[in-house]
């Protein structure tokens, strides 16, 4: 009955859809209600996994044969094990939270039934994703959820900029679905089955340069949903839509699919060294790129866009490290997903209260006007710079462990960028919550309804609660039928074993420095009302996302675009002069032979037998030969 | 092969007419001689079934429908106009005629000196049913697919020579109820119309009939027949009706006191318009 | 054998001709079926020659198709005939009706 | 089918191709006085009585007198045709006799050759008589057609579109006896026949052929096509002396040819009727069963007469619609039935003898449901001759004398 998961939510969709304008009223509570069952249903069966065997944790459920060609079969077929347990409670969950969220942050839209069809169309998505048993089936998730944010992402599609983005966004998804599209398609060459047990299984004995090419394209496919480097630059952007989306979407599950898939298809990691690496890198890149853009915007929602990216970049690199980090890059997606859905949901709270201001610049001194909000995004911050205790502590640190450990220098670069996170998200906080306040007189901050509070109050709870998990090694455990067993590793620097508490204390150090130089530079010295022209290159480089658009549009925008040109001038030029000078010649050929159009049916039947004496005379030459 | 002897020569000139007859009907009937005549054939060579099919289906029914419908459009669809409007069109008929018939006498021919691998041995007994085991076995999907095609052409047929009424059918009921009304309204009579009169020295209708008082009644006569004025008076059958017959209405003596008076109900009236002035004028034609 | 497709073929020929040759869309139209028929003959002759009832059976569909095309044959002659009172093929030179 | 069939000397089969047009032509003059004097009877006539013993030799001399009138070709005929219609009208309906059975193998007097009486037989001989059947209606078309006349056209064109839908009907209430006889040979038809004749198990299909074929040969109450009233004398209108023989003839014949399909497919052919052959060995050998089969033939003449003499004439369009719209889906409603039934048996799922009996059973519910139906009192309607039927016979209404007085 895996499949009254998607079910749930994807009826929703269907029935918000199609039924008409009477269902405005209560269109919203059929979405949360679908996507609240879902939840329900994914903790009874969770539950239930918990009651098997440890080594019996998986369930099949296979609805029906999809494709059936030839030797190549494709079931429909749902996989529900410890890994995709996690990865549902965490959709359903946040999902239902935040639409419940949405229904206070949409009261007042026109469209609110559409907008929440969405909401469930991409839970559906998401789940199908999570849950397939089959490349080909994740691969129509994968889609899905690329259809949903589009349509999320451009839903006030009024703005320009929202419709833009929303392209950007569908555009750059799209580079990177060529390379899962690929990889499926080596896998099908390769191993003639595209199910992901099978694919696994078939990986042994498989040349390393094909294995190595599929963990590359898979990583393409990773780095286009996750927004990592080189395909990052629609994340930004993507801030556009509503913020219960950019929560949703761009924090808590979407983005996370190309985690889920690296680690997902493990195998395929665990044999080639080479991609590992690569996933690394690009981690890294990523991670150190996310945060400094986080430094610099002033946009509420890109500089958590940032973070996002950064976080994310935490989660590959961990996921890189292979079966070492695969536990961690879950469990730090799972702590993430919470805290930050619960801050977008607070800089929502927060905008909502501003008259949709996203200029941190004009707020300030918000504590006291929205009291909840400050508590609840307060929590987050402390788990997301790693505050001791708190669930983005654990899950942090233990990534940063295993990085250690992998590799001394890539293990500083994260202590680094747990810094960083540190520094912006103090900039943050300090600049939206402390100091003067910088708004408009006219401006009257009120605290958000209770419809869009709770959320955040449980949303802050499971941030802080979130390092449960880690207890006594569960999520490792229950992670270990699915990734294989994660080793401690031991932290060696500079000859000398590390303990683990020593790594702790070293970031939090860290943590504490770029808190401390955040608060001295925003939070005690007043913050300007309009953003600064002067100022370092450094800091320009990270107010335009690193240049991110501008090397797309050097690299890949304008050659197309010229190539393109040249095309075009070579088709109007060759072809179509070719092709109207072979129409004049054909009209003026026809018009010399229309004579023989004379209307008369026993002409043409004459001209039929004639064509069948040919032919038959034809037929005899060829006998006779 | 003597039933070959017999009927190939009847079929090509058969054909041969079908090719030169000048009316529809003529080709039509030189058309079903040949079929017969390929029925027989059939029956000489192994193909009883066939031999009623093709009579049943060929003759029956499809040259029936050819009949019917030259039946239905041929009334003005005289000959044919002697010279073609398409130039040369006979010649070249002919000459690819000629050279199609030559082309496929060579191609049989050809075919027929490879000879055939196997032997003559045509299982006459068992023709019904071994077509059905072929008809229901290998070829059943060609079978289901005549039926469609049947059906398709059934309705293609009625959509195509149907023509919508403006107005709903009037019933039996309603023309009866209608023929009552007009009969109370204009004295209309409700029934047929009466016989004309038997006179045997030619074609009859012409000759109106008695009534029981010897008196002509004029309605009996084809209307057609007036208008040509071609209707014809007995000389003598009653007393005086000879000369009675021209001052119609004013006659005198007894029987114009009858006719008058008794008139034998709607008859009379209906007749007395209508009757009179048509009878001066088939006698001044006469 | 050679006598019953030497027949088959005097009569499509024939048929052949009269097609070309005939302006009444009737005519034209049995000329057809004439062919038909000595396509008939031929199958009834191949599978007297061959042992085997395929070309019966052959024969038979012809004779359903040619049933169906006449009915509708028919049909669209009747058609035109009402639209134009003619059933000349040469008067058919135009489309439209 | 015997394999003697195609393999007599010539002489035999002369002789039986005479002996078969003889019977016809005799049998037709009978038929023809029969129905004069049937019909006669029915109406409270004598009939012809005076030439010959009970006025037999009638016939003959109508006959005589028919050929020697004046033959008329009318000026707007087609003369080509106009002289071909009644030709082929005749010849067909002979032609038709040559499938059917008139009895067993038999030794011919004076000599030692054994032969059936039997013309020829073939294993489509059923479709046969479909397919010459086919080919008589031409004669009426082209009657029709070649006249001249509009009434004769008319006449020709019911004629036709009435003969091809019956035989629509008719045809498929052949069906089911192929299927129980398991062949189209009506000699192999009759012999299957031997324990039960098929018109008890196949009652429906027996009903829908008795129908048909009155429809199929233009007879009261389907005589549509020469409807006095409305086409004078239909297809045969401008027809006169011996081209009216022939189409006369071939009406009886077609009768006769119709009555005689009924007794081979329904009524066991020329085997004796059931309770004779139990109590006389050879009742079913020799030339007994030619009486055996023209009594029976003569059973479905009378009733062809019967229902002249009785029922009145159909209107056009419910004669029609009853065919396509009743008979016809019916009968494939029935050969449904019939086929699920020897499908069942054939894989032995039931019994040949329940089906056979279970089949009789039906039949006798059908008729005594009929006939039951019949006797239910019908609900009083004001006698027309009120107060003077004491005796049952109608009367004219009582003259009233002031009425007539009031006319005048």
């Amino acid at each position: 009955m895996v499949w009254l998961l998607v079910a749930f939510p994807a009826l929703g969709a269907a029935l918000l859809l199609t039924w008409g304008k009477e269902s405005d009223r209560f269109g919203h509570l059929i979405a949360t209600a679908a996507s609240a069952a879902s939840f329900v249903w994914g903790v009874v069966l969770f539950v239930r996994l918990l009651g098997r065997d440890h080594d019996d944790r998986t369930v099949t459920d296979t609805l029906f044969t999809w494709i059936s060609t030839g030797d190549f079969h494709v079931e429909m077929s749902f996989v529900y094990d410890p890994l995709a347990a996690l990865f549902v409670l965490l959709i359903t969950g946040v999902g239902t939270l935040i639409h419940v969220y949405s229904i206070g942050y949409m009261e007042h839209d026109e469209r609110r039934r559409r907008f929440f069809a969405f909401l469930n169309l991409f839970v559906a998505a998401m789940l199908v994703l999570v849950l397939a048993g089959d490349y080909l089936v994740l691969f129509l998730g994968w889609e899905g959820v690329g259809l949903a944010s589009y349509l999320l992402i451009g839903f006030w599609q009024h703005k320009p900029t929202a419709a833009a983005a929303a392209k950007k966004a569908f555009v750059v998804n799209r580079v990177g679905d060529i390379g899962m599209a690929l990889a499926i398609m080596l896998m099908f060459k390769e191993f003639g089955t595209t199910e992901i047990a099978a694919v696994g299984d078939s990986v042994a004995g498989t040349a390393a340069s094909t294995i190595t090419a599929l963990g590359l394209l898979l990583l393409l496919g990773a780095c286009g949903k996750s927004a990592q480097v080189p395909l990052q630059s629609w994340l930004l952007d993507a801030m556009e839509g509503p913020t219960p989306v950019s929560a949703l979407i761009h924090a808590a599950t979407m983005v996370t699919a190309g985690v889920y898939l690296v680690v997902r298809s493990n195998a395929i990691f665990d044999a080639s060294e080479t991609a590992r690496t690569a996933v690394v890198v690009v981690g890294l890149v990523t991670l150190i790129a996310g945060a400094i853009i986080g430094c610099a915007k002033d946009d509420i929602k890109k500089a958590l866009a940032g973070s996002t990216m950064s976080q994310i970049g935490y989660m590959m690199l961990a996921a890189g490290l292979g079966p070492a980090g695969y536990a961690f890059a879950i469990f730090h997606l799972v702590t993430h997903g919470f805290f930050k859905a619960n801050m977008f949901l607070g800089a929502g709270s927060v905008m909502h209260a501003m008259d949709d201001d996203v200029n941190m610049r004009h707020y300030g001194a918000l504590r006291t006007a929205l009291p909840v909000t400050f508590a609840t995004f307060g929590l987050g911050y402390l788990a997301i710079i790693g505050f001791p205790g708190f669930s983005g502590f654990f899950s942090k640190d233990k990534i940063i462990e295993a990085a250690l450990a992998h590799n001394v220098w890539i293990g500083l670069a994260t202590v680094l960028g747990a810094g960083i996170t540190a520094f912006y998200m103090t900039r943050l906080m300090a600049m939206t919550f402390a100091g003067q306040k910088r708004w408009k007189d006219e401006v009257h901050p009120h605290e958000s309804p209770r419809v869009m509070t709770v959320p955040l109050m449980v949303l802050a709870a499971a941030s802080v609660l979130g390092g449960i998990l880690l207890l006594g090694d569960w999520i490792t455990d229950w992670l270990e039928p699915v990734v294989g067993h994660t080793e401690h590793e031991h932290v060696v620097i500079l000859g000398a074993e590390w303990p683990p508490i020593a790594v702790s204390a070293l970031v939090t150090v860290v943590v504490a420095v770029g808190v401390a130089l955040a608060w001295f530079t925003y939070g005690r010295r007043e913050v300007a009302g309009e953003t600064p022209e002067k100022v370092s290159f450094l800091t320009r480089f990270a107010r335009n996302d690193l240049y991110g658009d501008t090397v797309n549009e050097w690299v890949a925008v304008r050659p197309t675009m010229t190539l393109a040109r040249g095309i075009a001038r070579f088709d109007q030029h060759g072809f179509h002069r070719a092709i109207t000078g072979a129409v004049g010649l054909i009209g003026e050929g026809a018009s010399s032979m229309r004579a023989w159009q004379n209307g008369f049916v026993r002409s043409y039947a004459l001209g039929v037998f004639v064509g069948a004496l040919a032919l038959t005379l034809a037929l005899l030459v060829v006998i006779w030969r | 092969m003597t039933a070959f002897g017999v009927v190939a020569p009847i079929i090509v000139i058969a054909a041969l007419g079908l090719l030169f007859a000048r009316k529809a009907v003529h080709a039509a009937l030189a058309l079903a001689v040949v079929m017969i005549g390929l029925a027989v054939l059939y029956a000489a060579n192994g193909a009883p079934f066939l031999f009623a099919v093709q009579i049943i289906v060929y003759t029956g029914a499809i040259m029936m429908l050819f009949l019917f419908v030259v039946m239905l459009v041929g009334v003005e669809s005289g000959p044919e106009a002697v010279s073609d409007p398409i130039p040369g069109q006979r010649v070249a008929a002919s000459f690819v005629g000629l050279a199609f018939g030559v082309m496929l006498v060579i191609g049989v021919g050809q075919v027929l000196a490879n000879g055939f691998s196997a032997p003559v041995a045509a299982v006459e007994d068992e023709n019904v049913e071994g077509l059905a085991a072929l008809m229901f076995g290998p070829y059943v999907l060609a079978f289901q697919f005549t039926a469609a095609l049947l059906v398709t052409a059934v309705l293609g047929a009625m959509v195509l020579a149907h023509q919508d009424r403006l107005t709903p059918k009037a019933s039996q009921a309603e023309l009866a109820a209608q023929r009552v009304r007009d009969f109370g309204a204009d004295g209309k009579h409700p029934g047929n119309a009466p016989t004309p009169g038997v006179y045997a020295r030619h074609n009859a209708v012409d000759v109106p009939a008695l009534l029981p008082d010897g008196t002509p009644l004029e309605s009996s006569v084809p209307g057609s027949l007036v208008k040509r004025g071609q209707v014809i008076r007995p000389p003598v059958t009653g007393p005086g009706l000879g000369e009675g017959n021209g001052e119609a209405g004013g006659g005198s003596g007894p029987r114009a006191d009858g006719e008058a008076g008794g008139g034998s109900g709607p008859r009379a009236d209906g007749e007395a318009g209508g009757g009179s002035g048509p009878r001066a004028e088939g006698e001044q034609s006469e | 054998m050679s006598d019953l497709l030497s027949l088959s073929m005097i009569l499509f020929t024939i048929g052949a001709v009269g097609v070309l040759v005939r302006r009444n869309a009737l005519i034209v139209f049995m000329c057809v079926e004439l062919m038909l028929n000595a396509t008939n003959l031929a199958f009834v002759a191949f599978a007297r020659e061959h042992g085997n009832l395929d070309g019966q059976l052959a024969a038979f569909f012809v004779m359903v198709v040619a049933a169906a095309e006449v009915v509708v044959g028919l049909a669209i002659i009747i058609a035109i005939h009402r639209s134009r009172g003619s059933i000349s093929v040469d008067e058919v030179r135009q489309v439209r009706g | 089918m015997s394999d003697v069939f195609g393999n007599e000397p010539f002489w035999v089969v002369a002789l039986k191709a005479l002996l078969i047009f003889v019977i016809l032509v005799v049998y037709t003059l009978f038929n023809i006085w029969l129905e004069r004097r049937v019909v006669a009877r029915m109406q409270h006539r004598v009939g012809p009585n005076v030439h010959g013993p009970f006025g037999l030799l009638q016939s003959l001399a109508d006959g005589v007198k028919l050929a020697l009138k004046e033959d008329i070709v009318v000026k707007a005929a087609d003369k080509v045709v106009y002289v071909l219609a009644p030709i082929l009208a005749t010849i067909p309906a002979f032609l038709a006799w040559s499938v059917i059975p008139f009895g067993p193998e038999v030794t011919i007097p004076f000599t030692d050759t054994v032969t059936p009486l039997q013309l020829t037989d073939m294993p489509v001989a059923v479709l046969y008589v479909l397919a010459v059947t086919s080919i008589g209606v031409y004669g009426i078309v082209l009657a029709g057609w070649s006249s001249g006349s509009t009434y004769a056209l008319l006449g020709g064109l019911r004629s036709s579109a009435q003969v091809i839908s019956y035989e629509v009907a008719m045809g498929l209430s052949f069906v089911t006896v192929f299927l129980y006889a398991g062949s189209m040979s009506t000699s192999e038809i009759v012999s299957a026949q031997t324990d039960l004749w098929y018109f008890l198990p196949l009652l429906p299909s027996f009903v829908v052929y008795l129908i048909s074929m009155v429809g199929e040969t233009n007879r009261a109450p389907f005589d549509l096509p020469e409807a006095e009233g409305e086409l004078v004398g239909g297809f045969h209108t401008e027809y006169s002396s011996l081209k009216f023989a022939l189409f006369f003839l071939a009406e009886y014949i077609n009768m006769v040819t119709v009555s005689a399909l009924a007794t081979t497919l329904f009524l066991g052919g020329w085997r004796a009727p059931f309770g004779i052959a139990q109590v006389w060995e050879g009742a079913n050998e020799g030339y007994w069963p030619v009486l055996w089969f023209l009594g029976k033939t003569l059973f479905f003449i009378f009733l062809f007469i019967w229902l002249r003499g009785t029922l009145p004439r159909m209107r056009y369009d419910q004669f029609m619609a009853f065919g396509w719209k009743v008979l016809i889906p019916f009968s494939l409603a029935w050969i449904f039935v019939v086929i699920v039934l020897r499908k069942l048996q054939n894989e032995g799922s039931i019994d040949e003898v329940v089906v056979n009996w279970a089949g009789v059973a039906v039949a006798v519910l059908l008729i005594a449901f009929i006939a039951l139906r019949r006797d239910k009192p019908t609900p009083d309607r004001p006698d027309p001759a009120t107060g003077s039927a004491a005796d049952g016979y109608p009367v004219p209404l009582p003259f009233d004398d002031s009425e007539k007085e009031s006319a005048r």
